[in-house]
C-alpha cells in the first residue's frame, strides 16, 4: 500500500473515519467539535457521521468526561475532544476518581472505553494555560493508557489502537505537529499501545523520548552526526503501557540514556524512565542516566523566555556534547 | 413496572423493600459498632421511601447511579443482600469482589451503575447513560439520586444544563435530608427547595414529601413518563431525613435529639406507609409482621452468607486494573 | 465614581475610553494579522459598552476579574496603555513583565484581577475577592466579567451559591454575544437569558441591553449599590454581539455576514451612544472626531513604546516562580 | 520548653492558633470545618475565632480553591480544608491553572498565599477514592510547594512555616497518623519547608521517604537491626522544595538508596528521589539506587487486597533484605 502527505492531524482524522465506519457505537463530543477542532482533526466528521454522533458540548470539561464514563459503562465508546491539554484539569476528578476506577473498584464488571484527545505542548506564545504538557500526570493514575505520537503515521496508528482498547486512553496531540504534514500509510493500520520505536539507530547514546521531542531529538541527531557521535532515538509512541524492553536493550546497547520531554523534569516522566532503566539493564556499573526537560516554571509568554524554560533540539544537542564530553 | 393501584401484593412488595433496607441498615450499622466491618458505612435508615418507590418504578434495564450513600438505591433495584453483604466485608463473592464495599457497590447487570464516593460524582454518568439510551434508541431512563449538599457541585450545574439542552431521558432525585455530613443545608445551600434550580435548565422541577411513599411514587410516574415520551428531564426535591448519624460512629452535635426523634416518630417512611395501607384495609398488621420476619431472616441468610465467604487472594489484586487480566 | 447625570465631561470619558478600546482592538488585529504579535488574541471590538459602562461605576479600589476576551476590562479599569501595549509583545515592560501575554493582562494595583484563559477561572476569584473585602470591612465590590459560554461551567455554580449564601459583594455581568467560540449559545445553553439562573442562587436578576451604555450605566448602579449596602450579588445578563472572529484569524463560517453587518450597522455600541450624545447635544460632532485623534494618537504612541521595549533577558525566565527570588 | 503527648490532629492545631493569633488575615475554610475536620485537626477553631474566619463551606471543592486565590490576592491568607486528598482533584483547574501559575504569569505582581491540608494514604479499606496519595501530581507542579510530615512535632513545624509561606502550599496529613499521638513540642516552633531529617542514623542503606511511610521505615529498621543491618531513615518532610543535600549526604555515606512511599511507584515521587540522587551524588560508581511503592491499582477496600497494592514496614524489610541480600 502507498502513503499520503497528510498533516497530523488529518491523520488522526482517517483513524477516526475507520473507527466510526466500522463501529456504530463510537461516538465523538466535545467542545465545537462539529467546527473540526483547533487543527482541523475532526474536520468533516459531523457532516458524515451527524451530530447525534458528533455532539458538540457546552464548556463543561467536567461533564464531557462524566458523560464518556456513563455512555461508555452503557454500551458507547466515547472518543471526547478535551482541546487543550489544560481543560482536562477541569475533568481531573472524573479521569481519576471515575474513569481510572471504575473498573477495578467494580470488580471488573465493565470497561471505560473513552478516549481523551488532548493537545498538548507549546506552540509559540501561548503562554501559561495553553502551553503545558501534563503527561507526568497521568502516567502515575493507575488504570489510565497514555499516548503521545511524534507523527501523523503513528498518530493515526496508535489513535486506531486507543479507540479499540476497551480502557481509558489520554491521547496526546502535540500542538506544534498536528498541522505538519508527513507521509501517512494508506488504508487501516493499527499500532499498538506499548510499542517503542527505533526511529534512528546509534550506537553512541540513546535518547529516549516521545511527542513532539522525537523530531527536536531527530534534528538533533543529524547535527551531531557531524560531530561524529551516533545518537539513537528511541520513540517511545506510548508511555503506559511503557515498552520496557525496547528501552532496556537500547540503554544496554549504547551505555547512556537520556530521556527527555517538554514537560517539566522535576517530578516528570523522564524519572520514570530513568528508574526503569535502572531497574531493567542487567549491567549497571557503565550505565550513565541522564534527563531533559522543561524548568520548574509555568510557561511564559515572552518569545525570549519560551525557550528558556522549555528545551527544544539546540537544548538536546547541548546536553549530549555535555554527556558525551564532546 | 406495574402501575396498577396499590393492591396487597404491591403493597407488600414494596413494603419488603423498604423493610428490607431499614432492616440491612440496622444490622450493619451494629456489626459495624462492634467493629466486624471494614472502612466506613453511612446507612439509609429514614430514607427508604425514596429508593423504594423510584425504582419501583423502574424497569431492570434503566439506569440508576448512586451516592455514598447508597444500600437502599442497591436494594431497591434489584441487588442481591448476599452480594452487597459479602461486598462490605470485602469478600470475594461480593458484588464487586470486595473490591469496592460500601462506598462503590455497583451491579451493572441490573442498571445499578454503582455507589459513588465523590460527592456529586453520578450526574454526569447518568446523563452519559441518558445519552447512550437516546443514541442507542432504547427507551431507557436513567435515575440519578443525589443529597441536597450535592446540589452544590458543579457536576450538577454542568449536567442539568446538558441534560436540558438535549431533553435527555434522566430524572434527577435530591434526597434532601437537610444536612451534608454536619452542616445544616441552609449555611451551604442558597434555596430551601432545590427544584427551584430546574428553571435554570429549562427543565421540569418537582417538589414532594419523601418519606410518602405514594407521592415518590407518583412524582416518578410523571418524571418517568415525561422522560420515556421524550419530554425530557425532571428535578425532584425530595424531602426526607437520615435516622442515623452522617455515618456509623457520628455523635450528631449538630442536630438536637428532639428534631431526630419527632422526625423518627413522625415522619417515618414505613411507619407512614404500613399505617396508611393498614388503614385502607390493604394489608393487615399479621401480615406486616410476616414481612418483618421473613426480612430478617433474609437479612441473616446475608450475613451468615457474607462470614462464611473468603476473602479474595492477594495474588489476584492486580487484576482488572485494566481489560486484560492482570497478574 | 460620578454619579451625576451625563454632561459633556462624563460623556466624553466614556467616549473616549470606548474608542479607546475600539483602537486598540483595531490596532492590534492588524499586527497579528501582518504576524507581528506572538500567541493568539481575541478582539471585544462591539462590546466595548459592558466594559466601560462597568468600569465607569467602579472605585479603583473594587476589583474585576476578566476573561480571554479582556483587553477591553483592563482598559476601561484604567490599566496604562503603554503596559498592556508592552504585554502584547511580551516585552519586559508589559503589565507582567511579558510573562503573561493578551489572555493574562492583569494590573492589581488597579484590582484587575487578570484576564484569564481558562473560561469560567474567574468566578471563585471575584467570590474570594469579595470575601476579602466583606472580611476585611473594605467597602468594596468584586465584578466578574464572563461570557454566555462561561455560564455553563461548574465554577459558574459553585460561585454564584456562595456568594447567595453570604450576600456578598459581588456582581456577576454576563457577556452575552450569542456565542462561544463557533458555537450559538442557543445549541448549548439551556436558557437564553443567563439572567434566569440567579433564581437558583437567591440572588437578584437583571436583563438589559449590552450595547447600550446608558443601559449598562444603569444596571450597574443597581448591582453595585446593592452590594455595597449589604444586599448581596447580582447576575446581569448583557446583551451584546462580537464585530470579529472569536480569534484573529478565525474564518467565521457559523454565523452569515448579513447577521454580523446587521449588528455592526444597527448595534454599534459606539455609534448608539455618539448618536445619542450629539443628538441630546451634549457632545458636538467635532469633539467626537477630536476624541477620536487623540486616541490614535495615544494607541500610536503605545505601540511605538511596546515595539521600542526590549524583550525579557532570557537570564530571568526562573524569577517569580516562587516569591524568593529565583535565580 | 517541653513537651506534651498529643495527636498530629491536635498539633496542626496549635500552630493554626498561632499563626490566627499572630495574623488577624489568616481565615480558615472547608467543607464542616466548624466541626473540626475528621481526625479533630480544626476543633474549637470556630469557637475561638467564629464564624467569619473559620468558614464552612458548601460542597463546591473547585470554588475552595478559587476562592482562596481571589481572597489572598486580595490581602488574606488562606487555610483551606480539603478533607481527603482525592477531592484536591475536582480543584486541579484551580490549583495548578490558577493557584500554581497566578504570581509567575502576572510577572510577580501578586503571590498567592494559600495552604490546602489534604488528609490521604490508607487507614485500612477507605476504598478506591478515600485512600490515595497524590504527591506525584502536585510534585510535578511549579509553583507549588509540597509538605508531607510523619508525625505531629514536625506536622505543627511544618504548618506553621506553610502558613506563613507566601507561596501556595500543599500540606498532606496521612490519614493513618492524624490520629496518632506522640511528643509535641510546647509553643510556638517553625520546621523550615527544605530541610530533611536523618530520623535514624544507620550505615548500610538510606531509606529515603516521607509522611507515613517514616514510620514503617522506623518499624523496619529496628527489626533489620537485629539481622546487623544498619538502616539510615530520611525523613524529607518537605517534598517541595526537596532538601537534596540531605539525601545527597546520606546516599554518598551508605552507597545504597532507597526511595520509598505509599503512593504508586509508577510515574510516582520515587523517581524523582532517585534522578536528585543520581544527578547529585559524585561518586556513581558504586551507587546503587532503588525504589519502593504501590503497585499500579486503584487502592482496593478489600482487607485482603489493600496490603497487596501498598507497601508496609513488612514490605521494606523484605525489599531492603532483598537489595542488602541478607
Ligand atoms: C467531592 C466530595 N467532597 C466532599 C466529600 C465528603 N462528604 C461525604 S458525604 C458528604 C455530605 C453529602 O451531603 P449530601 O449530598 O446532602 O448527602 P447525604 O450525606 O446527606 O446523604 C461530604 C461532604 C466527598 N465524599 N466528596
Ligand atoms: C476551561 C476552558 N474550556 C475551553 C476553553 C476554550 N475556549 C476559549 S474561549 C471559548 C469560548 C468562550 O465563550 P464565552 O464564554 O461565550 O466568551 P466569548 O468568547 O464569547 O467572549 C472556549 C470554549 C477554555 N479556554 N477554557
Ligand atoms: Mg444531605
Ligand atoms: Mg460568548
Amino acid at each position: 500500500m502507498g502513503s499520503r502527505r497528510m498533516t497530523f492531524g488529518q491523520a488522526t482524522l482517517e483513524a477516526m473515519q475507520y473507527a466510526m465506519d466500522e463501529d456504530p457505537n463510537v461516538v465523538v463530543i466535545g467542545e465545537d467539535i462539529s467546527w473540526g477542532g483547533n487543527f482541523g482533526q475532526f474536520r468533516g466528521l459531523v457532516d458524515r457521521y451527524g451530530p447525534e454522533r458528533v455532539v458538540d458540548m457546552p464548556i463543561s470539561e467536567s461533564l464531557i468526561v462524566a458523560m464518556a464514563v456513563g455512555a461508555s459503562a452503557a454500551g458507547l465508546k466515547v472518543v471526547a475532544s478535551m482541546s487543550f491539554v489544560e481543560f482536562t484539569l477541569g475533568a481531573m476528578d472524573e479521569i481519576v476518581n471515575q474513569a481510572s476506577k471504575f473498573r477495578y473498584m467494580f470488580g471488573g464488571q465493565v470497561s471505560v472505553p473513552i478516549v481523551l484527545r488532548a493537545s498538548d505542548g507549546v506552540r509559540g506564545s501561548s503562554g501559561a494555560q495553553h502551553s503545558s504538557s501534563l503527561e507526568g500526570m497521568f502516567c502515575n493514575v493507575p488504570g489510565l493508557k497514555v499516548v503521545a505520537p511524534s507523527n501523523g503515521d503513528d498518530a493515526k496508528g496508535l489513535l486506531r489502537a486507543a479507540i479499540a482498547d476497551p480502557d481509558p486512553v489520554v491521547y496526546l496531540e502535540h500542538k506544534q505537529i498536528t498541522g505538519q504534514r508527513s507521509e501517512v500509510a494508506d488504508g487501516d493500520h493499527v499500532v499498538p499501545l506499548g510499542s517503542a520505536k527505533i526511529v534512528r539507530p546509534g550506537s553512541d547514546i540513546s535518547v529516549v523520548t516521545y511527542s513532539n521531542m522525537v523530531n527536536h531529538a531527530l534534528v538533533a541527531a543529524e547535527e551531531l552526526a557531524s560531530l561524529g557521535v551516533s545518537v539513537e532515538v528511541v520513540d517511545l509512541r506510548s508511555l503506559v503501557p511503557l515498552d520496557v524492553a525496547t528501552i532496556a536493550a537500547s540503554a544496554a546497547r549504547t551505555g547512556v540514556v537520556l530521556a527527555a520531554h517538554e514537560s517539566w523534569t522535576f517530578g516528570g516522566f523522564g524519572a520514570e524512565i530513568l528508574a526503569q532503566v535502572r531497574e531493567c539493564v542487567p549491567d549497571q556499573s557503565q550505565l550513565r542516566t541522564h534527563r531533559l526537560g522543561a524548568r520548574s516554571a509555568p510557561i511564559p509568554f515572552s518569545p525570549t523566555l519560551e525557550p528558556a524554560i522549555v528545551p527544544g533540539a539546540a537544548d538536546l544537542v547541548a546536553e549530549i556534547r555535555r554527556i558525551l564530553a564532546v | 413496572m406495574d402501575s396498577s393501584p396499590l393492591d396487597r401484593t404491591r403493597a407488600i412488595d414494596l413494603l419488603r423493600t423498604m423493610e428490607t433496607i431499614r432492616a440491612f441498615e440496622t444490622r450493619i450499622e451494629a456489626l459495624f459498632k462492634q467493629g466486624l466491618l471494614p472502612g466506613f458505612v453511612h446507612s439509609c435508615a429514614g430514607q427508604e421511601a425514596i429508593a423504594t418507590g423510584v425504582c419501583s418504578r423502574l424497569d431492570r434495564a434503566d439506569c440508576i447511579t448512586s451516592t455514598h450513600r447508597g444500600h437502599g438505591h442497591a436494594i431497591a433495584k434489584g441487588i442481591e443482600l448476599d452480594a452487597i453483604f459479602a461486598e462490605l466485608y470485602g469478600k470475594a463473592a461480593g458484588a464487586c469482589g470486595g473490591r469496592g464495599g460500601s462506598m462503590h457497590v455497583a451491579d451493572f447487570s441490573i442498571g445499578m451503575l454503582g455507589a459513588n464516593g465523590i460527592v456529586g460524582g453520578g450526574f454526569g454518568i447518568a446523563v452519559g447513560a441518558a445519552f447512550a439510551a437516546r443514541y442507542q434508541r432504547r427507551e431507557q431512563v436513567a435515575v440519578c439520586f443525589f443529597g441536597d449538599g450535592a446540589a452544590n457541585k458543579g457536576t450538577f450545574h454542568e449536567a442539568l444544563n446538558f441534560a436540558g439542552v438535549h431533553a435527555l431521558p434522566v430524572v434527577f432525585v435530591c434526597e434532601n435530608n437537610r444536612y451534608a455530613q454536619f452542616t445544616a443545608a441552609s449555611r451551604t445551600t442558597a434555596v430551601a427547595d432545590i427544584s427551584v434550580r430546574a428553571a435554570a435548565y429549562g427543565i421540569e422541577g418537582d417538589s414532594i414529601d419523601g418519606n410518602d411513599l405514594l407521592a415518590v411514587i407518583d412524582a416518578t410516574d410523571r418524571a418517568v413518563a415525561r422522560a420515556r415520551s421524550g419530554g425530557g428531564a425532571t428535578l425532584i426535591n425530595m424531602a426526607t431525613y437520615r435516622h442515623s448519624g452522617h455515618y456509623v460512629g457520628d455523635a450528631e452535635q449538630y442536630r438536637s435529639r428532639e428534631e431526630v426523634a419527632a422526625s423518627r416518630s413522625e415522619q417515618d417512611p414505613i411507619q407512614r406507609f404500613t399505617a396508611h395501607i393498614v388503614a385502607a384495609g390493604v394489608v393487615t398488621e399479621s401480615e406486616i409482621a410476616d414481612v418483618r420476619l421473613a426480612v430478617e431472616a433474609r437479612i441473616d441468610a446475608a450475613q451468615q452468607f457474607a462470614e462464611a465467604a473468603p476473602f479474595p487472594d492477594p495474588a489476584t489484586a492486580m487484576r482488572d486494573v485494566f481489560t486484560e487480566a492482570g497478574s
